[in-house]
């Protein structure tokens, strides 16, 4: 049960078409190692899951502006503007989600619920082609989970077992996107023995995770 | 403090800090609301929120630390007390109450509280991040924007033409002119901001408004 | 903001009729002292949130014990007889729900959220009197959100601001009860002071907790 | 290991241990399906998750703590590598398919594959706990119970009387006589225990079933 895993190998995953999940939030605790090796697997037509686009040359970005995603899932494409041009442009599809309702439609992909019944966005553009749910007088709308092939996270340290730690607010979505994937890849800085962390102090159980890349190679 | 003359956004935050009470949990939006703090009294200190994951956002001091940054991206640092956690949780606050006020920007409120601050039609739509969730879950909900657009029309209207962040969430307007309370009744002017008179505010009001008591009795 | 609170004040605070959840599993995780506290306040008609009704003298069931109880929602009541005379009796109501369910509606009521959207007790008579929601051809309950006026919180550690650190399999409901109630006093063990627990490892952030009681007495 | 004659509960936790492959994340009912650990081969490592919150649920390996209880509320010990949570991050992995199989004992089973094993009317009622969520959420549910009841009358029907625990949930029932599998097409009989003869399971059985052709051919 060797979760440790190469960037050849990582990259092997990739395949065009696929719906992939990334954690951060411009940039920060985005798996920058990651990013890189599907960028050499030289695929397309990616579904992205992300909080935002990040920056041209940073974060996801970098999938946008090479042309390998044809659609996006995010709360925020401002700070990339190269996302903008291709959506104006009709390249690329974008799918704009408030943050707390994208967390919440991760969170229940991951976690077997049938959506989610938010206020957020009632009586905007985002009820747009959505049911709405009547709770004691009060409206929501039934937002859809959302899952994953492969979700790419960023941790700052793991054990063999594949237990993560975050670090301060590189945390963002990847704890929710651990569950919400068929397959779980996390870029470390450090890998410790199995024992080396405290079950108290695991913030993504191992179980959820099936690969480990370690930033500038382990071990 | 050495008294100095206040710009529009300057006189707009020092009036925003007075809705502040000790201890409140606050999420400020990016740009004008950031400046807020800083015109707090000694004896407030609120605890901001900051929408990507964390309790205690405190400006940068010294060391940037590439894992910390604010919800502009910008880095920032975390003060004794706060606490760290992931965006589900940091969106449970926002949604289910635990913000006692958030302060944004706006591009057109009207008088039943309608909201519009993410979109112009045909214009980058950079989308609306936490704005929406924010302003559906935070307990009190402040629009601090100048009263007026760049062509000089009226940014407080009748009705928003704009796409709505959020539908009859605003409790309180505060411009550089004044200060508007949002009630069931439509908009009440509760101030005049120093040195405005009320016909300047009825000038440059779109929407219709109803005086405060105090107002008139003054 | 001084939160530290006396038994006394603990005591005070406890309404006849009010609606109170406690964390603990069977007992591991309650908040024995704040039991004690509201037994003393002699309240009545209390609707009491709870993952089980523990033992009849430890864990909330003294409560049920000593008849202060007027309606129980527990995924749980069989280790407590008490629970099952009173309810047979009609002295009780006894609402049950499956514990991933209590979970996720005690969440719902912490997080705005409308309701939940379940799989669990599609079938069963846990669906009776709930609305039924079809997604993309599959069934979900309905589940209305749960919220009380008083939660009763037990953690290992806390500083001074509230924030809070929990011990092994006493976390359990917890976390969770500290979002849905008006005022939410806590029991912890050990009171440190602002700064000297780590952001990442904190559990429940301070702004959630009210009021905190320091077993043994404090500082 | 020395050859014993085994009970019939350690028959079915015998046979349920097979079931098992290397690694897998495994929830297991109180009584019955707590004795299938101490049947797994060397070879097959599984990871116990603890509905009460955390993953790496060991046996009592001495000192005991009164914060570390399993689902039965009995002190417990947690292994190298695993990791504590909450209620709700506990029933997240049960209910979102993170559990690969979760082995409980049953009242009755029937061809449709639905389980009851929570209540009987008329008598004191336990509650579900976590059971609910568990068949429904986990991967593969096998039940693991006696063939019959006290009273000699088969636990497997053609349709269950008692209250439901969860609808069309079953994957496999391991009884101390057989195997059945729960199909589209109904139950298929894939094992006969050792020494058990196909008429006395064909007798103890009120729920039809397809004989699969492993038995048919031997």
């Amino acid at each position: 049960m060797d979760k440790i895993i190469s960037k050849e190998e990582v990259s092997s995953i990739f395949k065009d078409g696929m719906t992939i999940m990334a954690g951060g939030f411009m940039g920060v605790g985005t798996p920058q190692g990651l990013v890189s090796a599907m960028l050499e697997a030289e695929v397309k037509d990616i579904t992205l899951i992300v909080n935002d686009t990040a920056f041209i040359e940073s974060g996801v970005g970098p999938l946008i502006s090479n042309g390998r995603v044809k659609k996006v899932i995010a709360s925020h494409i401002g700070t990339n503007p190269e996302t903008g041009r291709q959506m104006i442009a009709g390249e690329l599809d974008v799918e704009l989600v408030p943050q707390g309702t994208l967390a919440e439609r991760v969170r229940a992909g991951g976690s077997g619920l049938g959506g989610v019944l938010t206020p957020t966005g009632v009586g905007t553009v985002v009820e747009e082609g959505k049911e709405k749910i009547t709770v004691d007088g009060r409206e929501f709308l039934l937002e859809k989970p959302l899952r994953a092939e492969v979700a790419l996270l960023k941790a700052y340290k793991a054990d063999k077992a594949g237990n993560l730690i975050y670090h301060r607010s590189a945390r963002n979505f990847n704890p929710l996107m651990a569950l919400a994937a068929d397959l779980v890849i996390v870029q470390v800085e450090q890998v410790v023995e199995i024992g080396e962390i405290d079950p108290d102090e695991v913030m993504t159980p191992g179980i959820l995770v099936d690969k480990i890349f370690v930033q500038g190679g382990c071990c | 403090m050495v008294s100095t003359q206040l710009n529009s956004k300057q006189i707009i935050a020092a009036r925003v800090a007075k809705e502040m009470k000790d201890g409140d949990v606050v999420n400020l939006g990016i740009g004008l609301p950031t400046m807020v703090p800083s015109f707090l009294p000694p004896n407030v200190n609120v605890i901001l929120q900051s929408e990507n994951g964390y309790i205690g956002l405190g400006p940068l001091d010294g060391e940037v630390d590439p894992d910390l940054v604010n919800a502009g991206g910008q880095p920032a640092s975390i003060l004794p007390g706060g606490a760290f956690f992931d965006s589900l949780f940091s969106f449970e606050l926002i949604r289910g109450g635990h913000v006692d006020v958030t302060v944004l920007g706006g591009l057109e409120v009207d008088a039943e509280g309608n909201l519009a601050n993410w979109m112009v039609p045909g214009k980058m739509i950079p989308g609306m991040g936490g704005a929406m969730d924010l302003v559906t879950g935070a307990k009190k909900v402040i629009v601090a924007m100048e009263h007026t657009a760049k062509n000089g029309s009226s940014k407080i209207l009748e009705e928003c033409r704009l796409p709505l962040t959020g539908k009859g969430v605003v409790d309180l307007i505060v411009t550089e002119l004044a200060v508007f309370r949002v009630t069931d009744e439509g908009l009440v002017l509760e101030e005049l901001q120093d040195g405005i008179d009320l016909k300047t505010v009825e000038e440059k009001t779109e929407a219709s408004f109803k005086i405060s008591q105090a107002i008139l009795e003054n």
